[in-house]
């Protein structure tokens, strides 16, 4: 291994534009990293912040390591430049943007029903959240009055979704502990999901569901039936799958203590979802502002003080259960009638502002719509729970080991689609 | 439509005529042949050329090649032992792959490899072959000669260990009265292999993973090697043939039930010694990419590969000679304990005669009544044919328990694998369970617990000798 | 000549059209018109024609110097000596002409567009074309006088200010053509058409356009195409052909029989028209009588009189048999019920009654055909004939034929009769051109008229007629 | 809709508020200068009554002629949302203080206002491009970013960043440019 | 949780175990097609109406409503010179022909497809230079061409859009919209006339069993050089039922008769 003297700040820090370009390109400062020997992640470019600086010094016997963004265990295209020092990490720089479709400039070109559609693919895991804080903003922009029918079959759906990124959720974090089974039990639970929701929606993954007033289809027999034959046997094999952790003293042993986050320090990074409520904080938005039929259910917002990743895992287990009483509540009590508003082929809202948020598997997913009168959106801002999530890692990860970085990223879920926007 | 238009049927026509002519133009000519046809143009006559040579060469050489293996016997043995542990190793790793493919498989409750050959079976054979024919890569920065040493290193110290593992009376490679040494020393060996690859490889996650494997085989030799001690007391032996034939008997007289710690110890300590979940810390996949053998692939790789599968099998050939008997059987056969009229020296030719008729009577007896029974459904051949095969698999199956009850080595290495698989198993079900452990957890666990552990071991056992004043104490 | 047999009519009808048959024309047909009186007599007690007969036709109809003792080109003369285009469009007004194509299009309306319409060159096209293949009136007309027809398209010409005029006319109809070619020939050599006309300096060019191949030709704007040599599928309508037809410029479409009629209401003035008529009904139309009826054969009728005059023209129902349905409009048109032969052949009445004039054939259907069997046949005619420009008139056409097709073969599905309506009024919604509304009308008016029969195959599955090889026969006359 | 909410602002920082509070269905939107961020943010999160301890969002806007930033808070005290609005900020050196003295999480939103509009903000230690390139050198949610037009011609381009340190290009917003005025509300 | 030390492993082992002989949750894909929702909205194919032809239009909005642009069509251009993507109109006349013909309900004869046999275009020339070239006077070219020919070469059809300038797409559709213009040359033809007349006296039925005979149906490409047409316009004066023979009504044709008369006249014209 190649060492090289620590390096400081003492770069030039502004170039002649053209000269800045043509050396800058990162293609060019790789190969000339290779044929010089260099192989840290240096930045091809003068550093441009102190916080950049200061993680570009590198101390004595630290090295960097890049983790990602081809890794085997990084959750999407996230790339970690991890400062270690033997196995231990010294110092995080997480980098985005290699998912970044600009998807705000997108939306803010197309009008407003294809926007549905548009968002869809942020959240990929659990797409129906995002679209449904995109149609409640919208809702709330044009004064839409959603039939209640619609509203319990978004949420029936919703929460079924909710179900299934949790399921993933544990396998993933089974796997990035080294387990390889889990991830295929979850994987059969979310089939079965995923190809209920297809039954209702007609997609898989993507559905492009939700609608501004409404939802596009009714229940229908063969979505019934599966929900049925699921719901007979959910809450047993939930039980089953889980079981293959939560007992199981390598995982617990790993998980435990491990990125230790306290009420404060989330609310400072502005983590929401399970992650905040494994900290101590009963924030969801379900209940802190609510919307759609939640009111009229009855759950519980299951909330943990420990702060770590067993907590963070426990808490969305719990929240598996409540979901599936929800479910429950809403096949009870599912209202007849339309499952769509009457509205215009063409939506020109009034000039106005209006933030929708909606709890989503992994935290507060946030629309924030401005009309300025036509079809397009003025401007539509997406707050993504993820990206909050993952801005805390840097902050968790330095003093562990880096074996922990999978147990906390994941136990964290990030989602890449939702980060990069 | 009753009849297709002119023209399609003219262009029906026209493809059947074109590849009718294209299959007589592959017949007779070698560019448009089939490759087996090719294989089977060039491997004919070479095979009838070295059958040629092979007799001409017998007759020659016959009596100076009996006078010489006559004189120097342990040489030729030791030649021989060597080119069948070597050749055993493919099959072995082959079949251990294949079985980790598929029990793990169902474990996930998926079906596993099921394409390539019956059941899949032909995947891991088909996995070899993709390794073969990949190209030979070494990627910038490496240190070449290191670089392509290091999964010979590995393989040939996890092969070497074979040679000293007694698969039945009488077969195994060398009875050495220092095996069990001999063994640690070539296991220690491998870890040489694994830290050169990861330095030599030029790759952080590489180097990560060599030095991790480096610091849990060197921690993890010093429980395993004292675990083994309580053995060796008992034993009062080294050689691993020894400790074999000590346990003979019934199962009782296993080890495993003296030296129940030791188990124990040694089998935590073997897991992490074969980097086995949940001790794979080596390749973690989801932390160092594929640790020592990222860098690595085509054949080099396959060395790597084989080698784990390889100490797979060898460390639950240790488990099953030292502790559950070897090859002996787990409980003492009825009597008659020999069949000796069986034997065929006894009764000479008169036993194949004896089979082959039992054989026939058989099959009629069977096809008759299948015939009889199935009436109409069945043609006579037919019938007589499914009770041929039946009689013929049921004749084998006894000749097979014949054997094993018969022939003391069938008897051993049948007993000896069923032992060993069944680790085998127990280590893949593993794999298809239990995460992975922490770096920290593994070396804190190593030397807090399984050394006082097996220190505790020894020290018990070591007094119940001398107290008990065992046979082996004097 | 095409051996049509032209029906005689009471003399007090007027004879606008057709020269008063029985000219020198066919002899032969007075007797079978004499007969056909007598049985007329014995089936619907009208009083028959008196013997003597009005000034009768030339011999020979392109015989130009017979035709102008007839009074022929007269129209055209004060059309272009002393009369403003205004004029002529006033009177036309005045007269309430309109267009026989079968839609009934105020024919007034149409000149005072295509004459306002801003172009260099405009045309008059004369649409003789006849769609229905059972059909021959146009054909006849031009037979036997080409040259009303040709000084109506003349003065149209004259009033709307163009200088070319097409014939668009089946290609199968030779005797037509050649008739019309001599006329033509004649006409411009006495200098009613040609350069010059009548020394008013302006040109009239006729041609004369054979077609032929393909059924949607009758509408007008595929007629345009066809002319042009295009494929012919209808245009979207605005812009109307009056604007933005023939090679893009303002086109004057009309059938045959309405320019025919425009040389008398130019001589004599709107009234001469007006009066001419039954009840509801100005001018007179072609009727083709087939079907079941004693001597079938076309007649001149004037609009408003009833169907079942109109069927006693052609000797009534033959005495063995009992009218079960008529089908009023060829093979898109109506099945109307046996009581509809007090209907007033008359626009509004008809489409009120639920069918069209349209080609102008009324075809007596006896008891002894499937009305179900026939509607579906009409429909997959039309749905074969469709141009396919419009999706819902391609498939949706081929669906409602097989529905009929389903009905026949005794496998109807659950509610037949709501998808029948449901797709027909989808198709009527989406369509193009005319053909769409018209083909669902055999079907439709089956829902409406003879729910009885149609149940009697879809229930009780059994053809009343013996017709629908699938289903059982019940003796003929035990339903409706 | 909080009407205690309105009232409790109001006697809060009365001054501070430019213009009406407005408020519809759950939310209440106050706007500030921009100079005011950091003592009303503190205001908010400190003060008893109040206590928005959680930074929902920060969004930056172009209104086409403008500049604005827009924080949303959630508080336990109120069921609604309060959205504070700093305008105006100027399109061609759009500053803004930081809010990460308050809220560590609002760093990389602040980075993503800069990469996507660039608003300096100051105070934030870690300001520089999060999902575009370091060497991309426009701010492409700008309403003067057109999609079809390539990024680096475009009339958003180095409006006063940091890779690129010296005179702007001054943004006229024509019309013809397709900026997009800003909403009436 | 527990605190038996390794209970928990255990329990996991347990379960693996048991996993072990459950049922197997994999579908063998290529063998075993799991069946899609009904609602699902994922399917991309191409439907065929009842003639087995393809029902695209070639209206290209899908490939222009597409936000990725995975559909695409093409086709060789009129002059056979280049394949071009989705485009004009008149960029390749095939496709659009196709639609055109599959608008009108006729199938798509397969010389649109195939190569087409060159043919000695010196008639093509005449008649064009009669015509003076005119795309305008398409219709009566087209039918002397046909006179010349007996049926419509395409490369009599090509020669014509490549020297008159009128797109491949207008002459082929003009070509195959007329149904009296055809691609192939037919030594007889069978019409029925369809008039309403006609059909009372059940000529549908007939139709259909003439079809049955000649091994084809109205106004398909016919097999062994016999056309089944519909007569254009009922002849005046002749009975109903009509169904004529090359032109000349034929008065034995029943609806009982047809079919055996309709198979005697197939075996006539193939021997």
């Amino acid at each position: 291994m190649p060492t090289r003297p620590a390096r400081t700040t003492s770069r030039p820090k502004q170039r002649p534009p053209e000269q800045h370009r043509s050396e800058d390109d990162p293609r060019i400062m790789l190969d000339r990293a290779v044929s010089a020997d260099l192989y840290e992640p240096i930045p091809p470019y003068p550093t441009r912040t102190e916080r950049e600086a200061e993680f570009y010094t590198i101390g004595d016997g630290e090295m960097f390591l890049n983790l990602g963004p081809q890794h085997p265990a990084t959750h999407g295209v996230l790339r970690l430049v991890l400062k270690l020092s033997g196995e231990q990490i010294v110092d995080v720089d997480p980098v985005l943007g290699y998912l970044h479709r600009g998807v705000e400039k997108i939306c803010e070109n197309s009008d407003y029903y294809h926007v549905i559609d548009q968002v869809d693919p942020l959240e990929y895991a659990s797409a129906l959240f995002q679209e449904w804080a995109a149609v409640l903003a919208f809702e709330k922009l044009m004064d839409v009055e959603v039939p209640p029918r619609a509203e319990y079959i978004r949420v029936l759906s919703a929460e079924l979704l909710r179900i299934s990124s949790h399921t993933l959720f544990m396998g993933f974090l089974a796997l990035d502990m080294g387990g390889l089974t889990p991830i295929l039990y979850s994987f059969i639970e979310r089939d079965e999901i995923v190809e209920m929701l297809a039954a209702l929606t007609g997609a898989r993954m993507l559905f492009n569901y939700f609608r501004i007033g409404g939802v596009n289809g009714d229940l229908n027999h063969e979505f019934m039936s599966r929900l049925g034959d699921w719901m007979s046997r959910a809450a047993k094999q939930t039980e089953a799958n889980t079981g293959l952790l939560n007992e199981n003293e390598i995982f617990v042993r790993r998980a435990r203590g491990v990125g230790v986050m306290d009420r404060e320090m989330a609310l400072r990074f502005g983590v929401t979802g399970g992650n905040l409520r494994a900290s101590g904080v009963p924030f969801d938005v379900r209940r802190a502002h609510p919307y759609s039929v939640y009111p009229q259910l009855d759950f519980n917002v299951p909330t943990r003080l420990e702060g770590d990743s067993l907590a963070r895992y426990l808490i969305r287990m719990d929240e598996v259960r409540e979901s599936i009483k929800i479910i429950d509540q809403c096949l009870n009590n599912m209202p007849d009638g339309p499952v769509m508003a009457k509205l215009p082929r063409l939506l020109r809202p009034h000039p106005g502002r209006a933030w929708g948020a909606v709890e989503g598997p992994r935290g507060m997913l946030g629309v924030y719509a401005i009309s300025d009168g036509t079809d397009q959106p003025f401007r539509f801002r997406i707050h993504d729970p993820s990206f909050m999530n993952l801005e805390v890692v840097p902050h968790l990860l330095p003093g562990n080991l880096l074996a922990d970085t999978m147990a906390i990223v994941s136990s964290l879920d990030p989602i890449m689609g939702g980060i990069d926007k | 439509m009753r009849a297709l238009p002119a023209t399609f049927r003219e262009q029906a026509r026209a493809v059947r005529a074109y590849a009718v002519e294209s299959r007589a133009f592959a017949l007779e000519s070698w560019a448009g042949a089939s490759p087996i046809d090719r294989l089977a143009l060039v491997l004919v006559p070479l095979a009838l050329f070295l059958f040629v040579g092979a007799v001409v060469s017998a007759v020659v050489m016959l009596g100076p090649t009996l006078d010489f293996l006559g004189a120097n016997q342990p040489l030729v043995r030791f030649v021989v032992v060597v080119l069948g542990i070597l050749l055993l190793t493919v099959p072995t790793a082959f079949l251990l792959i294949y079985m980790e493919l598929k029990v793990i498989a169902r474990m996930n409750l998926r079906v596993g490899p099921n394409r390539v050959g019956p059941w899949g079976a032909a995947m891991s054979v088909v996995h070899g072959l993709k390794v073969l024919a990949k190209e030979d890569f070494a990627p910038t920065g490496v240190d070449v000669p290191v670089f392509t040493l290091a999964p010979v290193v590995t393989f040939l110290a996890s092969v070497m260990t074979l040679l000293v593992i007694p698969f039945a009376p009488g077969i195994f490679g060398q009875d050495f009265n220092i095996g069990l040494l001999f063994f640690f020393a070539m296991g220690g060996l491998s870890v040489l292999g694994l830290l050169m690859g990861g330095w030599a490889s030029f790759n952080k996650y590489s180097l990560l993973g060599g030095l991790r494997s480096a610091a849990q085989i060197v921690s993890y030799e010093i429980p395993l090697t004292i675990s083994v001690v309580g053995v060796i007391l008992l034993a009062g032996t080294m050689s691993l043939n020894h400790i074999a034939q000590a346990q003979s008997g019934s199962a009782l007289d296993w080890f495993v039930f003296k030296q129940p710690l030791a188990v124990l110890i040694f089998f935590i300590a073997a897991t992490a010694e074969a980097n086995r979940t949940p001790f794979d810390l080596t390749e973690a996949d989801s932390e160092i990419v594929a640790g020592f053998s990222t860098e690595y692939s085509g054949m080099r790789f396959g060395f790597f590969y084989f080698a784990e599968y390889v100490n797979v099998f060898i460390i639950s050939a240790l488990i099953t000679t030292l502790f559950f008997g070897g090859w002996t059987a787990p409980f003492n056969w009825p009597w008659p304990y020999n069949l000796n009229w069986l034997d065929a020296s006894g009764i000479g030719a008169a036993w194949i005669v004896i089979v082959g008729f039992a054989l026939l009577v058989a099959a009629d007896v069977l096809g008759l009544a299948i015939w009889l029974f199935r009436g109409r459904q069945w043609s006579a051949p037919s019938a007589f044919g499914l009770g041929f095969v039946i009689a013929g698999a049921g004749v084998t199956i006894l000749i097979i328990l014949a054997c094993i009850i018969a022939l003391d080595w069938v008897q051993g290495i049948f007993w000896f694998m069923v032992k060993t698989y069944i680790f085998v198993f127990v280590f893949v079900w593993m794999r298809g369970t239990l995460p992975r452990v922490r770096v920290d957890q593994l070396m804190g666990f190593a030397w807090k617990w399984l050394l006082p552990a097996s220190l505790l071991n020894l020290f018990v056992t070591a007094a119940a000798v001398i107290i008990l004043n065992l046979p082996s104490a004097r | 000549m095409t051996n049509a047999n032209v029906l005689p009519t009471p003399d007090k009808w007027p004879h606008l059209l057709l020269p008063a048959a029985g000219g020198a024309a066919s002899r032969g047909e007075r007797e079978a018109a004499g007969e056909a009186v007598v049985t007329r007599e014995a089936g619907a007690g009208s009083e028959g024609p008196s013997a003597e007969t009005v000034a009768g036709p030339p011999a020979v109809p392109t015989d130009l110097n017979a035709a102008l003792d007839a009074g022929a080109f007269k129209g055209l003369t004060e059309a272009i000596r002393d009369m403003t285009a205004g004029e002529i469009v006033a009177a036309l007004a005045g007269s309430g002409l309109r267009g026989r194509g079968g839609a009934g299009f105020p024919t007034s309306e149409k000149w005072r567009a295509c004459a306002l319409a801003q172009a260099d060159r405009r045309y008059v096209v004369v649409n003789a074309y006849q769609a229905d293949p059972a059909v021959f009136t146009d054909r006849v007309l031009l037979e036997r006088n080409p040259y009303a027809v040709l000084e109506g398209a003349a003065i149209a010409a004259v009033a709307i200010g163009a200088s070319d005029i097409v014939i668009g006319l089946r290609a199968e109809a030779t005797e037509a053509i050649a008739t019309l070619e001599t006329a033509v020939r004649e006409a411009e050599d006495a200098g009613y058409l040609g350069d010059d006309v009548l020394g008013s300096g302006r040109s009239l060019h006729v041609e004369v356009k054979p077609l032929q191949g393909a059924y949607m030709l009758g509408e007008e704007t595929v007629l345009l195409k066809g002319i042009e040599g295009r494929r012919g599928q209808p245009e979207q309508q605005p812009p109307y052909p009056t604007t933005k037809g023939l090679y893009g410029k303002p086109t004057l479409v009309h059938n045959a029989q309405t320019f025919a009629v425009i040389p008398g209401i130019v001589t004599g003035g709107p009234g001469s028209y007006l009066d001419a008529g039954a009840k509801g009904g100005h001018g007179t139309v072609l009727v083709q009588i087939s079907g079941s009826v004693a001597n079938p054969g076309l007649a001149e009728v004037p609009l408003g009189t009833t169907i079942g005059e109109i069927v006693a023209l052609a000797g009534g129902v033959s005495a063995t048999h009992s009218v079960k349905a008529l089908l009023v409009g060829g093979p898109s048109g109506g099945i109307l019920p046996p009581d509809a032969m007090s209907t007033p052949y008359e626009f509004e009445a008809l489409e009120a009654a639920g069918a069209y004039m349209g080609s102008g054939s009324i075809v007596v259907v006896d008891e002894r055909s499937c009305l179900v069997d026939l509607a579906s046949v009409l429909t997959r005619f039309c749905a074969d004939q469709a141009c396919g420009k419009t999706i819902p008139c391609r498939i949706g056409l081929r669906r409602l034929a097989e529905i009929g097709a389903r009905i026949c073969e005794g496998q109807p599905r659950g509610d037949e009769i709501e998808r029948l309506t449901d797709l027909s009024a989808d198709i009527v919604a989406s369509r193009l051109c005319d053909h769409e509304r018209r083909s669902t009308l055999p079907l439709l008016s089956l829902v409406r008229y003879f729910r009885d029969e149609l149940d009697a195959h879809i229930v009780q599955s059994t053809c009343p007629a013996g017709i629908c090889q699938s289903l059982a026969a019940t003796p003929a006359g035990s339903v409706s | 809709m909080d009407r205690t909410l309105k009232r409790r602002l109001e006697a809060r920082l009365g001054a501070q508020i430019q213009g009406p509070i407005r408020q519809r269905h759950d939310q209440t939107e106050i706007r500030i200068q921009p100079g005011d961020v950091p003592d009303v943010l503190r205001t908010l999160h400190d003060s008893v009554d109040l206590r928005f301890e959680l930074l929902a969002d920060l969004a930056g806007v172009d209104t086409g002629n403008e500049m604005q930033v827009v924080y949303h808070l959630w508080s336990e005290t109120s069921p609604d949302w309060l959205r504070i609005i700093a305008e105006p900020l100027s399109r061609e050196d759009p500053r803004c203080p930081s809010a990460t003295f308050l809220w560590t999480g609002a760093e990389w939103l602040e980075r993503e206002a800069y990469d996507m509009f660039g608003i300096v903000f100051e105070g934030n230690r870690d300001l520089r491009r999060i999902f575009m390139p370091p060497d991309y050198t426009s701010f492409p949610l700008r309403k003067d970013f057109l999609l079809p037009d390539d990024a680096a011609r475009s009339p958003g381009e180095g409006v006063r960043n940091v890779e690129r340190p010296f005179a702007p290009a001054v943004v006229a917003d024509d019309p013809a440019a397709g900026v997009r005025r800003a909403p009436a509300s | 949780m527990t605190f038996i030390p390794g209970l928990g492993i255990a329990k996991g082992m347990a379960l693996t175990l048991r996993r072990f002989f459950a049922p197997k949750a994999t579908i063998q894909y290529p063998e075993v097609r799991p069946d899609m929702a009904v609602r699902f909205r994922g399917r991309l194919q191409l439907l065929y109406d009842e003639f087995g032809t393809l029902k695209c239009e070639t209206c290209f909005q899908c490939a222009q409503a597409c936000p990725v642009e995975c559909i695409d069509m093409g086709g060789h251009d009129t002059k056979n010179r280049f394949y071009t993507h989705w485009g004009p109109a008149e960029t390749y006349g095939e496709r659009r022909e196709e639609s055109a013909l599959r608008r009108s309900g006729r199938p798509v004869p397969d010389q649109a497809y195939v190569h087409f046999q060159p043919i000695d275009l010196v008639a093509v020339e005449e008649i064009l230079e009669a015509r003076d070239y005119d795309p305008g006077k398409m219709l009566p070219i087209l039918e002397e061409v046909q006179a010349a020919y007996g049926y419509l070469p395409i490369a009599a059809i090509k020669h014509i859009s490549h020297v008159t300038g009128a797109p491949y797409a207008l002459v082929y559709g003009t070509a195959t919209y007329y149904s009296h213009l055809s691609f192939e040359r037919r030594a007889r033809t069978v019409a029925v006339c369809r008039c309403t007349s006609c059909l009372l006296a059940g000529s549908g039925r007939i139709a259909n069993a003439i079809g049955e005979g000649l091994w084809t149906k109205l106004a398909r490409e016919p097999v062994g050089g016999v056309a089944l047409e519909q007569l254009a316009a009922h002849i005046p004066g002749a009975a109903s039922p009509l169904v004529t023979l090359d032109g000349k009504p034929q008065r034995d044709v029943t609806e009982t008769s047809a079919a055996a008369w309709s198979r005697a006249l197939a075996k006539k014209t193939v021997a």
